[in-house]
Parts: C-alpha cells; sequence; structure tokens
C-alpha cells in the first residue's frame, strides 16, 4: 500500500477563487492510499516545496499527488522537489486543478467537486505507480555525415573542429558536391571555387575527419548514440593510398569519349578520370562502363604509364562497418529533368540548357573555359534568354514538376543575366519571370542591380514555346504587362530548371527510419523550434536534403547541424525517457504487431528459453524494446493482443483506475 | 447576383478551378490564335475569376480559339484555359438566336474541297 | 488480326483516298479493319464541357460497339481519333458523365472505357511494328524528304490522348524511316492548322497554315504528310508550294498498293 | 420510472502534446465549458485502448471523447493515424450494437486550439445531454 | 465433385508416414456418437486405421492446434486442410505463431461441412446415429425413425456463405487449388445495419444476454492463441476472475471481437461452437465489412505476412465520425 501526500495548492486566488482548497484537502484525506493532506498559497513557491519536503520525510511518503495548475506547467518543479527529499520522482501526479478546473467554471461548488474529481483520479493513479529510473546509453564519439557537399564539409568541419571523430561518406570520386561546380556565388558575386577548395583542403587535411569517396551507406542500424552504419566503398581500380594525383593516366587512355560528368556532359573526359583539378581526395578512378581493359581485358595504358603502380584492375567493392554516435545527412540536390517540359526544346536543341549547364559555360575550367559560346557550333551567342520556374510550382501533372519554388533560381539567373552582361556587353538578355523572388540579404539590390545598372530585359510572363529553326531558338511568350504576346529569335536558352532532392534520399530515409515529406525532402522534428533535427533522435539535417536553400542558408544550417551533433556527443551517456513501452515475456506472443505500429523501430524480436511447467524448455520468440529508442507513445500496447506490452507511467491498470475514479 | 451565378455556372461546367491559376501567361505564351483575340487566354481565366464576364460573352475572341488545347497542355497549374473558353462560349450561344454560324450563309464559306469536318466542327463549336 | 473500324464522316466523302489507301494498306499489312455497324459522325470536336452529353454518344456506341466484339477501336482521322480517345477517357474516368451515357445508351453491360482506342499510327508502331512495315515496303521511298505534321489533334490533350511526346514526338518520324523515306524535322510539326475557325476567319487559318509549310520548306521539306482532311484543306488553301498527302497514301505506295 | 435530470458524466482522453495542451490554452483565456468534463491526459491518442473507452461507458460515464494532434502532426509522427482507424472500427462496431452514436467522439484539437477545445466540449456535453443517460451499454447484457 | 473419402485421406497418409516425410498426423476421431468427431494426432498407421475418420462432421479449424502440437512433434505433423482453414493457418504464421518447417499440409476440397444443431432441428431430439451418403444424410433418431436431409439445408452457417474455396497455403493438393468466390455472408450484418438503433440493440441484448461465459468461443478461435488471454492477465484491467466482475462480463464479447480484427479470418468457428448458439461470426463479420469498406478490401490469412488494417494507415483515412455513417451505409 502506498502512502500517498496530496498537497492542494491555492494558486493565490486563481484556483482558491473557485475552488474550495480547503475543501479539496478535507475529501481526499480519506482516500485509499492517502496519510497526508493539506493545502498552500503556493506549492510551486519555495516555502511551499518545503512543505512537501518536509512531509515526505515525515510522513514516509512513497507518492505524492499535488492539485495545482497542468503538469505541462509544474511537473518537472514538483518532481525535483520529490527527489530531492528523497522520493523517486516519478511517484509524483498532478491534478490540473487550474487550466482544467478552477478557470474554466465559474461558481464554487462545482469548481470544488470536479477538483475532488480530478484529486480522486489522480491518488488512484499514484496507488499503482512504481518508481522509475531512466535507462542510459553509452554514445559513440563520431559522427557520419553522408553527403560531401558544402553542407557536408561545412558539419564536418564544425564537428571535427569540437573536437569530434567524423565520417564523410561521399558517393561520387570527390567531395565539393554542386558547389565545385558553380561559377559564382549570389549576391557577392565571390568565384565559388576560390572559397570552397580551401574549406576541401581543410577537410583533407584534418586529422579528425575521414572521407570515404565513391561510397555510399548501405545500411544503418542502432539508435542515438549507437549507431553502425555499412558503408560500400565502390571500387575504384585505383590504390587511394598509392595514387599521387599526378594525372599521367588521364592523359594517356585511350579511351577518349566519356562523357563528362562534372561538366555536364558539355565535353568529354577520359576512362579513367580526376573530376576537377582541386579534387579531394586527388586520386583518379576508372570507370568501368567505358575501360576497355575492365570490359575486355585488353589495353592497361593507365597501369604502364603510372609510375606509383597505383592502378589494380582486380580491385572489388569492399563494405566495412563503423560505429557512430550521431548521423548528419547532408544528401543535396539535383536539377530536374527536362524530358517532360519539351516545348521548351531542351531534347530538341543544343543551345538550350539548364542553369546549371550555364554555369559551367561561364567557368573557366569549364568547357570552353570560361568563353561563353553555344555548345551546338561555338559561336558567341548575341541574344540569351532566360526562363524562370521551369518545373517549380508546377502543379498540373504528377510526376511533372515540382510544386514548390525552389527558391534559387531567382537569384542565379540575375547574377548570370548580370555576368552575362558584363563580360559581353553586345549581348540582349531577356528573362522571362512570373515572379521575382528576393527576400535575403542583398538579394533584391541585387536583382535591381541587374535591371538598371546591367540593362537586363526582365519580362513579366512566361515563355510558351521555344521553336528551334535554322541557327536560332524561336522563342515565343506573353508579356503581360504590355497584354501583348512576343517572338524573340535567340542564340540561347537558358533553362531555370526546378530542384528536386538526391535520388540516394529515398532509400537512406527507409534505412534511418527519418520521414519525408511528398516530395522526398527530409522533414524536421519541428519546422519552427527543431529545424535541423530530424524527428528520428540522433539523425541530424544539413542543407537542401531538407528544402531548396542557398549557399549561405546551407551553410548557417550546417553549421547548426554540427553543434546539435556536438551537443550530442559531448554527453558520455545519454539519458532516456524512463515512460517506455515494456514487454512482459511470458504473455508476449511474438506476433510482430508492436514492431508494425513502431514509429521508431525501437521493438526487436529475440528468441528467448522459457521453463516450461513439465521442466522441459522452450525457445519462443518475443517481443525486445530498445529503451533508448523508444519515446513513448503507447501505441504497440493498444495492438498487442495478449496485453504484454505495457507503458510504464502510463500502464494500462493506471489508465483503468483513473476511469474508475472518474466514473464512481 | 446573377453575374456571379453566371460565373458559377462557367466555372462549374468548365470543370476547371481558375483559381489554381498563378498568373505566370504560359497559356497567352503559347496561343496560336492570340493575335486574333481581344482578350487572350490568362485575360479568360482572370476575367472568369474575377466575375467579369460580360465583356467576354460579347468579344469575337470566343470565336477564335482553335481549341489546339496547347494552353491545356502546357499550363503548369493544370487551369486549362481552353477549356472556361468554350464554356463561356456555351454560356453565349446556348441563349435564343445567338448561334455564332449563320447556316445560310454556309454555302457562301465552303467551296469544292472544304471538308464536312470543318462544317461539323464549326456547327459544334458556334452553335446551339 | 481483326480491329474495329470507325472511317467517320469526311472519309466518306472529301477525303476518300485517306480511307481508301488504309485499307488497302492495312490489308496488304495482314490487318482486317471491321467497320463498325451503323456509325455516326462523331461530331468533329470533343465539347470539353461536363453538361454535354447528348453530343458524345455516338462515340460511346462506337466504343461500346467495339468492346463487344473484343476489338481495338481504330480511326486514321485526326478528328475522329481525338473525339473517340477524349470519350473514352471519359467513360473511364468521370463517373459522373459515365452514368449518364449509360443512363442513355441502355446497353446490356454499362461501358465502362474498357475499348482500346488507337489511331492508324499507333496500329503500325504498337500492333504491327515499324520493322514489319518495313519489311513490307516494295517501293522504298529513298532520298524523299519528308515533314510529319501532326496538328494538334493526334497528340493533345497528352495526358489523354498518349500517343506520343507531346512536345517532342517521333511516331511519324519513325514511320516515314519506315518506309525509306528520310524525315525532316520542324518546330511547327505540332503547331495548328487554324482548323474549324477556317468557317469563321479564312484569313487565320490561312496565316496559321503558312507559317506551318513555310518551316516545313526552310528544313527542306519536299511534300509534307498529315492523317487529318481539315488540316490538309488548311495547308493547301494557305497558297504555299508544298504538296500536302495523307499518311496512308504514302503508305500504300511505298507497299506497291497504290495504284488498282 | 424516475425522470431526473441527471447531469451528464462526460471522460475526455487527451493526448499529451496537442489536446491537453489545448484544454490548458482554453483555461489560461478562460474559455467556459461545462464541469462534466473529466480530463485524462495520455501521451498519444493512440495510448488510448478500446478498453478504456467502454470501462468509461460500462462504469457510469454517458459520453467518451478522444482528442488528439490533427492527422500529419502527431508528436511520434503516426500515433494519431492508427487511432483514427481503430475509433473508426470501434465507433462503428458501438453503433452497430445500437450504442447511440453521439455518445462517442474523435475530435483533432492542437494545442493552439483553446476556443476550439471549449467549443467542442460545449457542443459534445450538450448532444451528450440530449440522449440522457447512457442506459445501454450497462445493459447489454443484463438479465433483466 | 467427388466427396473425398475417408479411405484416401488415410492412404495420404499412410503414404507420408511410411515415406517418413511426416511423423504424425492431426486428424479426426470418433467421439460417442458419429456426429461427435474430435480432433487428434495418430502416430501409427495402426492407430490411423483404427481411429481416424471423416465425414460430414469434420468442420474443426485444425489451424490453432498447429501452434501446440508442433512444440510437442519431433517431426513433421501432417495437416488435412480446408480452404477456410488455410487462411487462418497463414494468418498464424504472419504472426509468427508456428514453424512452418514442422507442418506438411495437405489440401482437401470442401463442399461444406454440416451442423448437428440443423440436423436436431429437422430431424429431432434423439440422434442415435447419422450416414453420410452420397446423396444426403440419413438420420435415424429415437423418436422420429430414419429421417432423409439433403446436405445443404443442414450445413454450417458458415458453409452455407463460404466465401473461399482456394486453398491460399498447401505442401499437397488432393484435388484443386479452387477459387475465391461469391458469397452473401454479408447480408445477415446488412439486414442489421438497417434496422433502427432501437432494434439493433434489443437484437443484441437478447443475443448476448443468453451468454453462459463458458469460453468456448474464445477457446476454439485461432486468432485466440495469446499466451496468456488478457482476459487471465490480472494487470489488464479485465480480468476474469469471477463472473462477478461485470466489466469484463459485459464488454466480453465486445472486447474479443475487437482484439481479432484484421486478424479474424472469419472462420466461423466461434459460431458453431456456442452452445447458446448466439451469432458471435456477426460481430467479426461487422469488422470485416467495415474494414474493407473503409479500408479496401482485406482477407486476413490470404498471405502471410500481409499487413493487417489496424497496424497500417493512411494519411487520408476516414474520420471516425464519417466512419459510423458510412458503415451504416449511409453516404459519408
Amino acid at each position: 500500500m502506498q502512502r500517498i501526500g496530496v498537497f492542494v495548492c491555492w494558486c493565490g486566488s486563481n484556483i482558491a477563487g473557485t475552488v474550495d482548497v480547503q475543501a479539496v484537502a478535507e475529501a481526499l484525506k480519506t482516500e485509499p492510499g492517502v496519510v497526508f493532506s493539506t493545502n498552500y498559497q503556493y506549492m510551486c513557491s519555495q516555502a511551499g516545496q518545503d512543505i512537501m519536503k518536509q512531509a515526505i520525510k515525515e510522513h514516509n511518503l512513497t507518492g505524492v499527488v499535488v492539485c495545482s495548475c497542468s503538469p505541462r506547467m509544474h511537473e518537472t518543479t514538483f518532481r525535483k522537489t520529490a527527489a530531492a527529499a528523497g522520493l523517486n520522482p516519478y511517484m509524483v501526479e498532478i491534478a490540473n486543478i487550474r487550466e482544467q478546473c478552477s478557470w474554466v467554471h465559474k461558481d464554487m461548488p462545482t469548481g470544488t467537486e470536479k477538483a475532488i474529481i480530478l484529486g480522486k483520479a489522480a491518488i488512484a493513479k499514484v496507488n499503482l505507480n512504481t518508481p522509475l529510473t531512466p535507462g542510459e546509453s553509452p554514445v559513440t564519439k563520431r559522427a557520419l555525415v553522408i553527403g560531401g557537399g558544402i553542407a557536408g564539409i561545412q558539419t564536418a568541419l564544425d564537428i571535427a573542429d569540437a573536437g569530434f571523430e567524423v565520417d564523410i561518406v561521399e558517393k561520387k570520386p570527390t567531395i565539393g558536391g554542386k558547389m565545385a561546380q558553380i561559377d559564382k556565388t549570389f549576391p557577392t558575386l565571390d568565384c565559388a571555387a576560390c572559397i570552397l577548395t580551401p574549406k576541401m583542403v581543410d577537410v583533407a587535411q584534418n586529422e579528425k575527419i575521414r572521407i570515404f569517396s565513391y561510397a555510399e551507406v548501405t545500411d544503418v542500424k542502432g539508435f542515438v548514440g549507437n549507431f553502425t552504419a555499412t558503408i560500400k566503398k565502390k571500387a575504384r581500380y585505383v590504390k587511394e593510398d598509392v595514387c599521387t594525383g599526378c594525372g599521367i593516366c588521364t592523359e594517356k587512355c585511350p579511351q577518349k569519349k566519356v562523357p563528362n560528368e562534372f561538366n555536364l556532359g558539355m565535353d568529354n573526359r577520359r576512362a579513367v578520370y580526376i573530376p576537377f583539378a582541386q579534387a579531394v581526395p586527388k586520386v583518379a578512378t576508372i570507370d568501368p562502363d567505358h575501360c576497355t581493359m575492365l570490359k575486355t581485358g585488353k589495353c592497361g595504358v593507365c597501369a604502364k604509364v603510372c609510375t606509383a603502380g597505383a592502378i589494380d584492375y582486380t580491385q572489388k567493392d569492399e563494405f566495412i562497418e563503423e560505429n557512430y554516435g550521431a548521423i548528419v545527412v547532408a544528401t543535396g540536390y539535383n536539377p530536374i529533368s527536362m524530358d517532360k517540359f519539351d516545348e521548351f526544346a531542351y531534347n530538341q536543341s543544343k543551345d538550350v540548357i539548364t542553369s546549371l549547364e550555364y554555369e559551367r559555360l561561364m567557368n573557366a575550367a569549364g568547357p570552353t573555359a570560361g568563353k561563353l559560346l553555344r555548345p551546338s557550333d561555338g559561336k558567341h551567342p548575341h541574344t540569351i534568354v532566360f526562363v524562370q520556374c521551369v518545373g517549380s510550382r508546377c502543379s498540373a501533372c504528377d510526376e511533372k514538376g515540382k510544386e514548390y519554388c525552389s527558391k534559387i533560381c531567382c537569384m542565379y539567373t540575375a547574377k548570370h543575366a548580370m555576368l552575362t552582361r558584363d563580360k559581353y556587353p553586345d549581348t540582349d538578355v531577356y528573362v522571362f519571370y512570373i515572379d521575382v523572388r528576393t527576400p535575403g540579404k542583398s538579394f533584391d539590390e541585387f536583382y535591381r542591380r541587374a535591371v538598371e545598372d546591367y540593362g537586363v530585359h526582365y519580362i513579366k510572363g512566361m515563355v510558351g514555346k521555344v521553336m528551334p529553326e535554322g541557327d536560332q531558338l524561336k522563342v515565343r511568350a506573353s508579356d503581360l504587362l504590355a497584354n501583348k504576346q512576343i517572338n524573340i529569335d535567340a542564340d540561347l536558352v537558358v533553362l531555370a530548371a526546378a530542384i528536386e532532392p538526391d535520388k540516394s534520399a529515398r532509400p537512406l530515409a527507409t534505412m534511418l527510419t527519418a520521414s519525408m515529406d511528398t516530395n522526398d525532402f527530409f522533414t524536421e522534428a519541428h519546422p519552427k523550434l527543431r529545424p535541423v533535427e530530424s524527428p528520428t533522435a540522433g539523425v541530424f539535417l544539413s542543407g537542401a536534403c531538407q528544402g531548396p536553400r542557398d549557399i549561405p542558408e546551407t551553410v548557417a544550417q550546417a553549421g547548426a547541424a554540427a553543434s546539435k551533433v556536438i551537443g550530442l556527443l559531448a554527453k558520455d551517456k545519454l539519458t532516456c525517457n524512463p515512460c517506455v513501452a515494456s514487454s512482459n515475456e511470458i504473455m508476449c506472443n511474438g506476433c510482430s504487431s508492436c514492431a508494425n505500429v513502431c514509429p521508431y523501430g525501437a521493438i526487436t524480436y529475440v528468441e528467448k528459453e522459457f521453463r516450461q511447467p513439465d521442466r522441459t524448455t522452450l525457445v519462443r520468440r518475443v517481443a525486445s524494446v530498445n529503451e533508448a529508442v523508444c519515446q513513448g507513445c503507447g501505441c504497440c500496447t493498444v495492438v498487442c493482443p495478449s496485453g504484454a506490452m505495457d507503458l510504464k507511467g502510463f500502464a494500462n491498470n493506471q489508465i483503468m483506475s483513473e476511469v474508475d475514479a472518474i466514473c464512481k | 447576383m446573377e453575374n456571379k451565378n453566371l460565373r458559377e455556372e462557367i466555372i462549374r461546367r468548365s470543370g476547371v478551378n481558375p483559381l489554381k491559376c498563378m498568373r505566370c501567361g504560359k497559356c497567352s505564351g503559347t496561343c496560336p490564335a492570340y493575335d486574333e483575340m481581344e482578350y487572350h487566354p490568362h485575360q479568360f481565366v482572370y476575367m472568369v475569376e474575377t466575375g467579369d464576364i460580360e465583356p467576354l460573352m460579347n468579344s469575337k475572341s470566343l470565336y477564335k480559339c482553335l481549341t489546339c488545347f496547347a494552353c491545356v497542355d502546357r499550363c503548369p497549374r493544370g487551369v486549362e484555359p481552353a477549356k472556361l473558353i468554350e464554356s463561356v462560349r456555351l454560356s453565349v450561344i446556348r441563349q435564343q438566336g445567338n448561334n455564332h454560324l449563320n447556316t445560310d450563309t454556309i454555302p457562301d464559306i465552303i467551296d469544292e474541297e472544304m471538308p464536312q469536318q470543318a462544317i461539323v466542327t464549326a456547327l459544334r463549336k458556334y452553335n446551339k | 488480326m481483326k480491329v474495329s473500324y470507325f472511317p467517320g464522316c469526311t472519309l466518306r466523302t472529301k477525303a476518300k483516298q485517306l480511307d481508301k489507301y488504309a485499307r488497302r494498306a492495312a490489308e496488304a499489312l495482314g490487318v482486317e479493319l471491321e467497320e463498325i455497324e451503323n456509325w455516326q459522325c462523331c461530331g468533329g470536336a470533343f465539347t470539353t464541357s461536363t453538361d454535354e452529353i447528348a453530343t458524345k454518344l455516338s462515340s460511346v456506341r462506337a466504343l461500346n460497339e467495339a468492346k463487344v466484339k473484343g476489338q481495338p477501336l481504330l480511326s486514321v482521322c485526326s478528328a475522329c481519333h481525338n473525339v473517340l480517345k477524349q470519350t473514352n477517357d471519359a467513360m473511364k474516368n468521370n463517373a459522373d458523365f459515365a452514368f449518364k451515357a449509360n443512363n442513355y445508351c441502355e446497353f446490356e453491360e454499362n461501358y465502362a472505357g474498357e475499348t482500346e482506342v488507337i489511331h492508324y499510327l499507333e496500329l503500325l508502331r504498337d500492333k504491327i511494328g515499324f520493322d514489319k512495315v518495313k519489311e513490307a515496303v516494295k517501293n522504298p521511298l529513298t532520298g524523299k524528304k519528308v515533314a510529319a505534321y501532326y496538328g494538334c489533334l493526334l497528340l493533345r490533350p497528352g495526358k489523354v490522348l498518349q500517343m506520343d511526346d507531346v512536345e517532342n514526338p517521333t511516331i511519324m518520324e519513325d514511320f516515314i524511316r519506315a518506309l525509306g523515306a528520310d524525315p525532316v524535322v520542324y518546330p511547327y510539326r505540332n503547331e495548328c492548322c487554324g482548323g474549324y475557325v477556317v468557317m469563321d476567319d479564312k484569313e487565320s487559318a490561312k496565316k496559321k497554315s503558312s507559317k506551318v509549310l513555310e518551316s516545313a520548306r526552310l528544313a527542306g521539306a519536299e511534300i509534307v504528310l498529315t492523317a487529318c482532311p481539315l488540316c490538309k484543306y488548311n495547308l493547301e488553301k494557305s497558297g504555299m508550294d508544298m504538296p500536302v498527302v495523307y499518311l496512308t497514301e504514302l503508305l500504300a505506295e511505298a507497299l506497291g498498293v497504290k495504284e488498282d | 420510472m424516475q425522470i431526473e435530470n441527471k447531469k451528464p458524466l462526460i471522460v475526455a482522453f487527451c493526448c499529451n502534446w496537442c489536446s491537453y495542451a489545448g484544454a490548458d490554452l482554453a483555461g489560461n483565456n478562460r474559455l467556459n465549458y461545462p464541469a462534466e468534463v473529466k480530463i485524462i491526459r495520455v501521451p498519444c491518442s493512440c495510448r488510448v485502448n478500446p478498453m478504456f473507452i467502454l470501462r468509461a461507458f460500462q462504469r457510469g460515464a454517458d459520453g467518451v471523447i478522444l482528442c488528439g494532434c490533427h492527422p500529419g502532426d502527431c508528436h511520434y509522427t503516426s500515433g494519431n493515424y492508427y487511432t483514427r482507424r481503430r475509433m473508426a472500427l470501434l465507433f462503428s462496431m458501438l453503433d452497430y450494437l445500437g450504442i447511440e452514436r453521439d455518445r462517442t467522439r474523435v475530435e483533432w484539437v492542437s494545442a493552439a486550439e483553446g476556443a476550439k477545445f471549449a467549443a467542442t466540449m460545449n457542443d459534445f456535453v450538450e448532444k451528450v445531454t440530449a440522449l440522457g443517460e447512457n442506459k445501454r451499454l450497462e445493459d447489454l447484457r443484463c438479465k433483466k | 465433385m467427388q466427396k473425398i473419402s475417408r479411405e484416401t485421406l488415410i492412404e495420404k497418409a499412410k503414404e507420408l508416414l511410411q515415406n517418413g516425410t511426416v511423423s504424425s498426423v492431426l486428424g479426426w476421431k470418433a467421439g460417442e456418437f458419429s456426429y461427435d468427431v474430435t480432433p487428434a494426432t495418430f502416430n501409427s498407421v495402426e492407430e490411423l486405421e483404427k481411429d481416424f475418420v471423416y465425414n460430414d462432421f469434420c468442420g474443426a479449424n485444425f489451424s490453432k492446434y498447429l501452434v501446440k502440437a508442433t512444440i510437442k512433434a519431433e517431426g513433421k505433423i501432417l495437416v488435412f486442410l480446408k480452404p477456410c482453414d488455410t487462411y487462418s493457418f497463414n494468418q498464424l504464421l504472419t504472426e509468427h505463431r508456428f514453424n512452418r518447417e514442422k507442418v506438411y499440409v495437405v489440401g482437401i476440397p470442401c463442399e461444406g461441412m454440416v451442423d448437428v444443431e440443423a440436423i436436431r432441428k429437422a430431424a429431432g431430439e434423439g440422434i442415435v446415429s447419422v450416414e453420410c451418403t452420397n446423396d444426403g444424410l440419413v438420420v435415424d433418431t429415437l423418436y422420429n425413425g430414419k429421417v432423409k436431409l439433403a446436405e445443404q439445408d443442414v450445413l454450417l452457417e458458415r458453409c452455407k456463405v463460404c466465401k473461399s474455396k482456394k486453398h491460399v497455403a498447401y505442401d499437397e493438393l488432393l484435388g484443386d487449388e479452387g477459387e475465391v468466390i461469391e458469397s452473401k455472408r454479408f447480408d445477415e450484418v446488412e439486414r442489421l445495419e438497417k434496422m433502427t438503433p432501437d432494434e439493433r440493440f434489443a437484437f443484441w441484448q437478447r443475443e448476448l444476454s443468453r451468454c453462459i461465459r463458458c469460453n468456448a468461443c474464445r477457446d476454439i478461435c485461432p486468432a485466440c492463441t495469446c499466451e496468456q488471454c488478457v482476459f487471465n492477465n490480472p494487470k489488464s484491467g479485465v480480468e476474469n476472475k469471477a463472473a462477478a466482475n461485470s466489466f469484463e462480463e459485459k464488454m466480453f464479447h465486445i472486447i474479443r471481437a475487437f482484439h481479432v480484427v484484421g486478424r479474424c479470418t472469419d472462420c466461423g468457428e466461434c459460431s458453431r461452437v456456442c452452445p447458446q448458439n448466439i451469432p458471435l461470426h456477426l460481430l467479426n463479420r461487422k469488422f470485416i465489412k467495415d474494414i474493407d469498406n473503409f479500408y479496401g478490401e482485406y482477407q486476413a490469412g490470404a498471405e502471410v505476412g500481409s499487413r493487417a488494417p489496424l497496424v497500417n494507415y493512411t494519411t487520408d483515412d476516414i474520420e471516425a465520425s464519417d466512419a459510423v455513417r458510412k458503415g451504416d451505409g449511409e453516404n459519408a
């Protein structure tokens, strides 16, 4: 039998104004288990807490009921008070007689009657409470960052800076991501490579950071503080630790006609290649789809010219397992395919290109060495049309475009237009826009400069059709402000393609049990208050995998994610919420219903031996709850057919006893 | 309000929701009959949305739409302006004596090679 | 192979060649065109309004007849194909319309869009195969520069017609290649010829049609190919010096069945 | 027979994260609703076992209402979706047994919807009051 | 279709015992009367030939017995399953209740099993024997002498509205795999739904008041294989200490029906064994009908590993209030 103390709070007149606190304390005195009952003006005050402490000691209380404000307000306070007096904090229950009683009812008899019933319910519950101890789980002090773009790089650097080990897994042969392909950055027009490559070098040189390039995460197990990831290191047929990155193989390889993905197929690379000059790690990779040696067994030129002896045609994919305390997703984005938008003739003319392709055309390290030349004939274009919102804000057909605004296009198009006019004042530049969206520091000023200082023609309206005729592109569009349909003979058309999450994100989300929205962007734990955490504990979000964003936002978020990771890794042990599910193994059928509904994957099954009445042993499959992962929603308890699964702190019999207390 | 009823009827009959329009003007940027029209496809959508239907009903633009569906296919929001135009046109020609094509004049319009297809389609589009 | 065939009114009169060569070529390719009994004019255009029922019933009847026979329903005229296909889609996906139409028609069993509606080009591509067509060609049109004119009706609305990529189709070009000729791709191939508006505004149609032919000429076309009698009429009336022929005629020529 | 206008007894199960907070907000804003409503706090609406509801009815409750986060907003991401299925089936079953359908309800109340909480309770109590005392679930197997 | 005979089954069982495929057979054994058959385990050919029976009274669903039998058995167990039994079999596999490797399933065709109660009604009390012939049943009674009955008239309720002749699990078939068939099993539920709430309440009060809480329905139910039933669990709040606990007493059938939602294969055993003839299956069928109606058709046990409706959801599921209306046949 419990020895329960009841403390009725007046909350000044907040409660006492509508509830006869004296009568409540008196009425609850005779409830089963109650050995002490009192009332006080402010239970949450120091004096009030002292009364509770003293009563706990004096009356050897095993349980406490506080009739006061909402538990959302002071449950923690009173639990701490109880703990200070040596009582298990989970032996405290609150009867909410303020928000849910005195404040919503007007007359004293009604309020008092209800307060007594609420008090009885809390007492009934405490009678069945058991002391709970929060579990602990150790933390592996290493983080995994998935994706090696600017988001992943910044997160890794910040975590490493705090002294923790970080691994970056990047599926491409080099880190750098999309930012490495970009020419200049808005609104300052810094050279992207100039600000990115030093960071890449920092990553390479940081002792705390390991880079797994040309690698993918294929499996993740475990939970916050204790993840185990399987990483597939794809065979690059070059010994990473031997290759010096001299590049001689990439010059001598006879297979010259491989589309260069770094330049988006606008020029060619060899079958053995280093993506770009500042690649990290600066190691060659052999493309098995194009290497003659790997395909036919005849060639071997690269092995012959490699003085370091780094080429290894027999290399196989390698799988390694590593332990991590936290995982950061930084899988980034890609422009969507333009196949479904061929009214813009992307597939019909080489001179219709995407904005990212335009970046490469403008870039000194790009296919044209920075000269603006048309892909079709290498001529200098004189009239350029930019089309905004291609596939963004598109709700028409399923899977055609994206319903959201891609956010970055307005600004990078202003940048393209401005740079083009700056370098080539003889070009006419038209930008067709629906809206120009430039919220951001110095953003609108930047766009206005393109119009006012650089003479870019911004036309409100959309391009309806692009028709390649001869060596020209006939652009038919509407000018909504002039209420005219206009036709422009353009030399080059640049499409601001919508961006979408990388295709690898969806399977990764499944592995991590992290949730995604319908567009395959990762969902945050709370859109306002926990924007860089996934709802899955220990999984954090960095960059465009969460939604379209530009570089400064990405870097800011990368830092925020890193600080969350650091906060986690700084702990030696994690304290778990003790109000978690637990399964009574004797009753468990092993039917898997609970595991099916668990949103956290907290339930696994183990084979367990049971002694039978006839002294034989029997091995049965039973559920086992990982207390570090369980968040205590209780969904499993309801689907459990045998009632083997129960929730600590909100047990079946506790809730039943509350029902009974209220109903009679 | 009569206009409000008319607006509702036009919208219901077309099966189109003009509120989905984000005013990008792509329909008008793609329309092959743009130059013959007094009110252009994007204006049709906007004017139906705001209930400014009278001018549309009195406009020759109604009979210039080719029903080529270019605007329907290219609209990023699935607004389908051609269906709205058809709906407004039906509101006109379904009224007594409002046929657009005078059947007596058909012999003057057609020639030897004119296919039946043109006549039946025009009758369907222009007459009750 | 047997398919149900919906010729359409124009093919009985002004576009007899389109029909005649369609039948001959099909026969040569081993396909039997079984004409739908008592078919009525499709009406030339599919009214998109949701309250138009009666004008679509002739199509529903034709579709149902093909369903009863268990055959796909074939047409060669672009307009008929467009109307049949859109009506079929409405019967399949618009419950309200299907309910009302079925009420009018009183079929033994309600029609719910079961019939596969195909255009002659789809018959050649999907049922016979362009490779088989190529094998059957007796007089390859080698070196002939042929421009395909799709117009609107064959392709749009894309999500209903589903014949090909609406903006960058290839079916007619592949067809031209199968006949041994060289397809000419030009930007106006899926732009409107002016259509029925010719009844209201001859100038409008002329303007549009001449743009189409001018575009084809610039791209080096010798002849222009079409499946639609109205397109053919408008293009020919544009005053441009460019022969316009039905695709079935060209097919019959290549298969060697054109002359009697 | 005794005709007495007895006040109904209503049990409200509220999830900790949205609806319980919504009820607190109703209190903060002093939005009145009948004292017949007694709230039981659960971590998530999906914690509510149909047995709790049946127990309440059998012990004399006249109405049971379950409040949770709006679909899509569950603190535990998916709990209320399961709640919705369970309660759809349970309520349909109770209706099938001839129990008045206005005695049960599921309502989605967010932490910001104090006014909705109060309005919902007012409406629910009114409906249940109109039905009178709950006899049926108590009587279902009574051997008269 | 030719009915399967006892001899055919014994022949098959012998073959499998002798070639070592199985080491025991789960089958039927005659009880006191010929219509009173009970499940039994046979370990040898001799035992089989002596006691094995198979007739129109072999309605019992063997699936549930496998949970215990597979634990005890050393080798494989041969079990003869009718189509409806195979659904329960799969459902139990979905719930990991026994090891599939330890069972050898021979699927046997079924044209329906007969109901002793129905025979009693038709032929009168005092049944001495029942002979199953190819053209009907010959019932010998104390008071009415020999009575001939057509099988169709005395079928078990569940067989009259048989939902499927398809074997969804087997190692071997005697006969065809069979097909899912159109069934009128929801007609009675619909009839109840069309009643007024008062009429429905009166109906259920009349039916459920007859319950004597013998637990036969629970004990036979293939979905009730819990290691410990909630009604025996002191912590569940519904423990059946004595029939005095009125909560458990009053709510037993609702709770039980809810416990098997999405897991009940509609095998009808609960109603078959009820000594008070309470149509318990109408509770389960209501749930099944609602599930089909709200969430799309779902047949428990149709495939192993399928996700039952209560452990699944979609983001646009029907709201509870709409469900009540829709469940009642109204337009939601």
